[in-house]
């Protein structure tokens, strides 16, 4: 019967996503666009003949006119090709095939440590609207929304590595002298456990610290602050007041707000490993992650605009893919939607 | 009869900024077992302060100040939270306005009679949901077995009611306090909802303290009532003998808004209907047509005026010789 | 209207005119420290944005003789950095570039957001070509948003290539959709409030009920989210500039100092790049505090 | 016997509400209003009361239908058009705070309308705005205020001059005391039974508040469903209705009066979605006189005496029923 309704409401939201796909492609070609001066010359060099000019034009396909170019970069994206990086001189989807285990390792650490630690901290400090925790909260709140995610890495670095040596430094996912574990689902620590690969897993999950703490201090307060006012919302609800009424115990008013809470707290998660997405560029520059942010920033520094196009789209696509997830999540939840 | 409920000067006052405000003055009030008392008062009268103040159901920044409020002989202001859990719900229950608000919207309604039943009595799974479809078919509930499932959105106001109405009496309810019963229901629903709940509270010996703003609900359905301004009682009276002469120029203003037809204003003199109720002296004094220099001093005390009648007005008296005479 | 909560007697207070307005402000100001200390942040970062580079007792862009990096000193209070410049004159600089970018993207942003937002809320549900534009601006809302800002932020730099007014546009363009969706949600409530009724019937046209009666009142939301757009653009900016796609380098801008400096965080000269970052939060707690504290002033539940 | 001032027929008024399904908020309905005339349209939520309502001041359109306006077809005319005749139709509104600008003073929310009457200078603007205020005995002094400055049963009473100041013909009362207390309510509805008075007024009083209704109008209609079912005089209607539904809910009126028992007249269940209606009488599935010829076909309004009409196969039967009150 549910699972009926659940798949009904799947297909539907699943028929919006090529809508979404092609209007995503749209903006990605029209930003392309963006770019100053005529991409010509970026392979002809700026001295090239008039004749050499109107061989590449005709060869990138830019004298056709605009909707016709469109159709041909549908094209060539809906069959994987994103062209050569100028950088690399690889196919941008190896690339971005070699660096995406990366990014997804360090934003899915991220996400499931600012849940773990966020919610409970939000519930609790929701209940309890006194006492030092919740100022300590409050300000921890008011400050980490405040400070770049990049220089608390390198304080984090100069504290932590340079002075304390607790941790190792900015050198990438895993020590240099230790080899990588083999690769089965691309996230080092979960291939080298897999895999009983025991020196890699320990220096994968060292290196891993930081810059998971890192995204998890300046990100989770957004998890925090969310679930708690949502949490206090559904505690001054008029049914929490009734169920209080009705005198059932306090744990179960806390169950009845919490559930209540629920659909916020899901909708926080997904825009968390949104923002994460965004955030991961630079913590991922600070501690030379080699994942898809640290590309990115490669690709603009050096104008290699199919890499960077290739991103971009990824990264929408990745979102509406979150998205998807959370109202899926979302309505399982709530019986009202239809 | 002797009585079940008794508030003895409860004050209740609100925080603000700008210091407390008196929400409840010394309000002192008594319930019998079985009896039907009607609360009457308009917005700001303090009315479902005092519901929420019985059950204990006061968050900041409202503050109980003073006073006890004494259920079956104990004070329920000394009672330790656990105690006070099993009570409400159980010996005291109350019935809401709007009650689709007061419904979780994610669970079930079965589970929700369920989850009460249980807070209350050590009772299996399957003989709370035996126990709920019995209650359900109690208040009228058409085809129960297939309702528990039903979430309180797919349910009509006048069903959220009777839902809410079902765990009231789900147990030997001794006091049930109704808020606003006939708030956000159509006039066929809300009066088929007052049967119910009156039907109900006789056959179980139930005492009830209606709170309405609504004259006619508490002239059909109550057998004493209490008029409530500005966070005092300022007449309690039978109902027969209220509805035939109020004792405080309050009440019978209240009587005469509330008619279908005009009437006559007589040699009245004109009052501002809206002003604000007065910090010194007796606070309706502003809106009274019949204040005197005295009303100005005191707040009145609230007096026996006639047999089973108290009125909290310098004038009682003296109105009710004159409605009589009339 | 007491049956749901028990709530105060509706006592309307007096309040006439600007005058009250204004002294409700004071009191509310004087009760909220985290309030007064946003205000004094903000007062002074535009102040530095004026006066910066003209206070500081060392030039900004040029390399000062001698050895690099010194440490925090008498002379140099945040030391030097790796060119030998003085970090303390170039930190007190910075807000010169970093408040001018983020006021004019914000201000763009706002404009832009409140007049789409107002269209797209107001005519929603519509028929005719108002729906359809209404229906068109959500949808393209919804599509930027669908790339994570700073990725798009760096996406709309990278392909324009750095430069100021090239962050600009990036910063307003990605904020509009936000302003938008503000806006949007409060024109949503108010549309539905009798007066707009009222207004039809007393013969107004509907763009001029949209503009005139009912964007003035949904202007709340919009407006006390401006301060925390501007801290928010001032950390993108910085961000963008620390990889070296924002404001080149040798401006004295805070994220391009930090980048600077984070090589030599990891050798030991923590001063390079902690006193430009801990300027930096400072300045955009400050922005997100006066935003904070002017919500809860705007917030009618809130008074009193 | 006075002129017809709104005479409409037939007004029906159908919103799609996906999946190909309708409701139909009103169908087929008529009636007139005459000059200085009140009639209350009554009825319970979904009867389509509002809606009725809001499509005679064109604030929605109605599917089909006619309505004539002192002889004008306002519904074949563009919306341009019909400005010319708004001055002369206007509303007074359920939320007394809600249907002011929160950000305008008084005397300005009050000219608003004028602007409609480009003759009318800024002095002779301010004059008439002074005027209604005196009317509804608000004072000079609130012209500069704003309306949260005021009290419920004040901003009542703007509402109320910001409706009277284009000295309109027709005033359209959205329950107008529903948000009300009953002390301040009854201020309000004796207010309104003035003015009607004293301007020779026409409203049309739309509310579920039986007894406000019996206290200021003239003439009821009772809808059910999105159909009239009763009209008549309101006494007439209120001592002895003779539809079904009207007797069941009139006879759920609570007066203040212990000792009035009205004789109960009870219609099982609750009422249907109005989504999809059956053909046939929208009463038939609670009515305790259904009968077959209910379900087919929906019943003709028929005329029992001077302007009194009834939807209703068993009226007549009805009638024997006799009065409501009880003694």
């Amino acid at each position: 019967m549910s699972s009926v309704r659940l798949l009904k409401y799947a297909s539907r939201r699943l028929a919006l996503l090529p809508v979404q796909l092609l209007l995503v492609s749209l903006i990605v070609f029209v930003l392309v666009r963006q770019m100053p001066g005529d991409p010509t010359f970026l392979y002809t060099g700026p001295f090239a003949t008039t004749e050499r000019v109107a061989e590449v034009r005709k060869q990138l396909g830019l004298d056709e006119p605009t909707y016709v170019q469109y159709v041909r970069y549908l094209e060539r994206i809906a069959y994987g090709d994103f062209g050569l990086s100028m950088r690399t001189s690889q196919p941008v989807v190896a690339d971005l095939r070699q660096r995406l285990p990366a990014t997804m390792e360090l934003i899915l650490y991220a996400v499931v440590f600012s849940v773990l630690i966020g919610v409970p901290l939000g519930v609790y400090t929701a209940i309890r609207s006194k006492g030092a925790l919740n100022r300590g909260v409050f300000v921890y709140g008011m400050t980490s929304g405040a400070l770049p995610d990049f220089w608390f890495a390198l304080v984090a670095i100069f504290i932590f590595f340079y002075k304390l040596h607790w941790l190792p430094g900015p050198i990438g996912r895993i020590d240099l002298l230790i080899s990588k574990p083999q690769n089965i689902s691309g996230l080092y620590t979960v291939d080298a456990l897999l895999t009983g690969n025991w020196p890699a897993l320990a220096s994968a999950s060292g290196q891993l610290v930081l810059p998971v703490a890192t995204l998890v201090f300046i990100y989770m307060s957004l998890v925090l602050k969310n679930t708690r006012s949502a949490m206090e919302d559904m505690l001054r609800s008029e049914f929490v007041t009734y169920a209080r009424a009705a005198g059932l115990p306090r744990l179960m008013q806390w169950r009845y707000a919490l559930r209540n809470a629920m659909p916020p707290i899901i909708t926080v998660t997904g825009i968390l490993t949104w923002f994460l997405l965004g955030g991961a560029v630079l913590v991922e520059t600070v501690f030379a992650w080699g994942g898809l942010g640290q590309y990115a920033v490669q690709s603009v520094v050096n104008s290699d605009y199919a890499a960077l196009q290739a991103v971009v789209l990824f990264s929408a696509v990745f979102t509406m893919v979150i998205f998807l997830l959370v109202d899926l999540a979302y309505f399982l939840i709530d019986p009202r939607i239809k | 009869m002797a009585p079940i409920l008794e508030l003895r000067e409860l004050s209740v006052s609100y925080e603000t900024q700008g210091g407390a405000r008196a929400v409840l003055s010394k309000l002192s009030l008594d319930v019998s077992a079985g009896e039907a008392l009607g609360i009457v008062g308009e917005s700001g009268s303090g009315k479902t302060v005092l519901v929420r103040s019985i059950l204990g159901l006061l968050d900041p920044p409202f503050r109980t100040d003073h006073g006890t409020v004494v259920f079956e002989g104990r004070d329920l202001r000394q009672l330790d939270e656990q105690s006070f859990r099993q009570l409400r719900g159980g010996s005291i229950a109350l019935t809401t306005p709007e009650p689709r608000k007061h419904l979780n919207p994610l669970i079930s309604i079965g589970r929700q009679i369920v989850n009460v039943l249980r807070a209350h009595q050590t009772l299996a799974e399957q003989a709370a949901r035996t126990r709920t479809i019995e209650l359900l078919r109690a208040v009228g509930i058409p085809d129960p077995e297939r309702r528990l499932a039903a979430y309180p959105h797919e349910l009509s106001g006048g069903m959220c009611q009777r839902v809410i109405i079902a765990m009231a009496l789900a147990h030997q309810t001794k006091l049930l306090l109704v808020d606003e019963p006939t708030a956000g229901l159509d006039v066929t629903i809300s009066r088929q909802i007052l049967d119910l709940m009156h039907e109900l509270a006789v056959s179980h010996g139930t005492a009830l303290m209606l709170v309405s703003r609504d004259l006619g609900v508490v002239a059909h359905y109550c057998r004493r009532v209490a008029v409530m301004y500005d966070g005092r009682i300022v007449e309690d009276a039978p109902v027969e003998a209220f509805f035939a002469g109020p004792a405080h120029p309050y009440s019978r203003q209240l009587l005469r808004a509330a008619a279908a037809s005009r009437g006559k204003r007589g040699a009245e003199k004109r009052v501002d209907a809206l002003a604000e109720p007065a910090r010194t002296g007796c606070p309706f004094r502003p809106r009274c047509p019949v204040a005197v220099a005295a009303c100005a001093t005191a707040v009145p005390a609230l007096q026996q005026v006639a047999a089973g009648r108290r009125a909290r007005c310098l004038r009682a008296e003296a109105l009710l010789r004159q409605e009589l005479a009339a | 209207m007491s049956s749901d909560n028990p709530s105060l007697p509706a006592t309307p207070l007096p309040r006439v005119g600007q005058q009250t307005a204004w002294r409700d402000f004071l009191s509310f100001t004087r009760q909220r420290g985290g309030f007064q200390l946003g205000l004094a942040i903000v007062a002074l970062s535009l102040g530095l944005a004026v006066f910066g580079p003209h206070i500081g007792p060392y030039p900004t862009e040029t390399a000062l003789p001698g050895m690099p990096l010194q440490p925090p000193s008498w002379r140099h209070w945040m030391g030097t950095d790796v060119s030998n410049m003085d970090i303390f004159s170039r930190v007190i600089a910075a807000p010169r570039i970093d408040l001018t970018i983020a006021l004019v993207s914000t201000a763009i942003a706002f404009a832009g957001g409140v007049a789409l937002g107002v269209i797209s809320g107001f005519f929603g549900g519509g028929r005719g070509v108002p729906k359809l534009l209404s229906e068109g601006i959500m949808r393209a809302a919804d599509i930027i948003q669908a790339f994570p800002v700073f990725i798009f932020a760096l996406a709309l730099v990278g392909f324009r290539g750095p430069g100021t007014e090239n962050v600009i546009a990036a910063l307003a363009f990605l904020n509009i959709p936000y302003f938008l969706r503000i806006t949007r949600g409060a024109v949503l409530q108010v549309r539905e409030r009798p007066f707009v009724e009222a207004q039809r019937c007393a013969g107004n046209s509907e763009w001029r009920i949209a503009f005139v009666h009912v964007m003035p009142n949904a202007l709340t939301p919009p407006l006390a989210n401006i301060s925390p757009t501007i801290g928010f653009s001032i950390l993108l900016t910085s961000g963008l500039s620390f990889v070296g796609a924002g404001v080149p380098v040798p401006t004295p801008e805070w994220g391009s100092m930090i980048a600077i400096g984070a090589p030599n965080m990891m050798t030991g000269q923590w001063w390079t790049a902690l006193f430009p970052g801990l300027v930096l939060g400072i300045v955009i707690l400050g922005y997100a505090l006066v935003g904070d504290g002017l919500k809860e002033f705007l917030d009618p539940v809130n008074k009193r | 016997m006075a002129a017809t001032l709104l005479q409409v027929s037939d007004l029906t008024k159908i919103f799609p509400v996906g999946g190909g399904h309708q409701l139909k908020a009103v169908s087929e309905v008529s009636f007139t209003i005459r000059r200085g005339e009140a009639l209350a349209l009554v009825g319970e939520s979904g009867s389509g009361k509002t809606t009725t309502g809001r499509c005679l001041l064109r604030l929605i359109e109605p599917t089909a239908g006619h309505i004539q306006f002192d002889g004008v077809d306002i519904l074949a005319q563009t919306q341009r058009q019909f400005r010319a005749l708004r001055p002369r139709m206007q509303m007074v509104f359920q939320e007394p705070y809600d249907s002011l600008s929160p950000r305008m003073r008084v005397g300005r929310i009050i000219e608003e309308p004028l602007r409609m009457l480009p003759e009318l200078d800024a002095a002779e603007r301010q004059r008439r705005a002074l005027e209604v205020l005196g009317m509804v005995r608000l004072g000079r002094a609130a012209y500069d205020r704003y309306p949260h400055q005021f009290s419920a049963g004040q901003q009542q009473r703007i509402g109320i001059a910001r409706a009277l100041v284009t000295r309109p013909d027709l005033v359209l009362l959205d329950e107008p005391t529903s948000a009300l207390d009953v002390s301040v309510r009854a201020e309000i509805l004796d207010l309104l039974s003035d003015l009607q008075a004293e301007l020779g007024l026409a409203y049309l009083f739309i509310s579920h508040d039986l007894t406000a209704v019996r206290r200021v109008c003239q003439r009821v209609a009772i809808m059910y469903l999105g159909r009239i079912v009763e009209t008549g005089e309101t006494e007439q209607i209120f001592e002895a209705p003779l539809h079904p539904y009207s007797r069941a809910l009139l006879s759920s009126v609570l007066y203040p009066d212990p000792a009035s028992r009205l004789s109960r007249y009870v219609l099982t269940g609750e009422i249907p979605s109005p989504i999809d209606l059956p053909q046939g009488c929208h009463l038939a599935s609670r009515c305790p006189m259904v009968e077959p010829r209910c379900r087919s076909a929906y019943p003709p309004m028929d005329r029992f005496g001077e302007g009194r009409s009834v939807a209703c196969y068993r009226a007549q039967e009805m009638r024997a029923l006799g009065g409501l009150t009880t003694h």
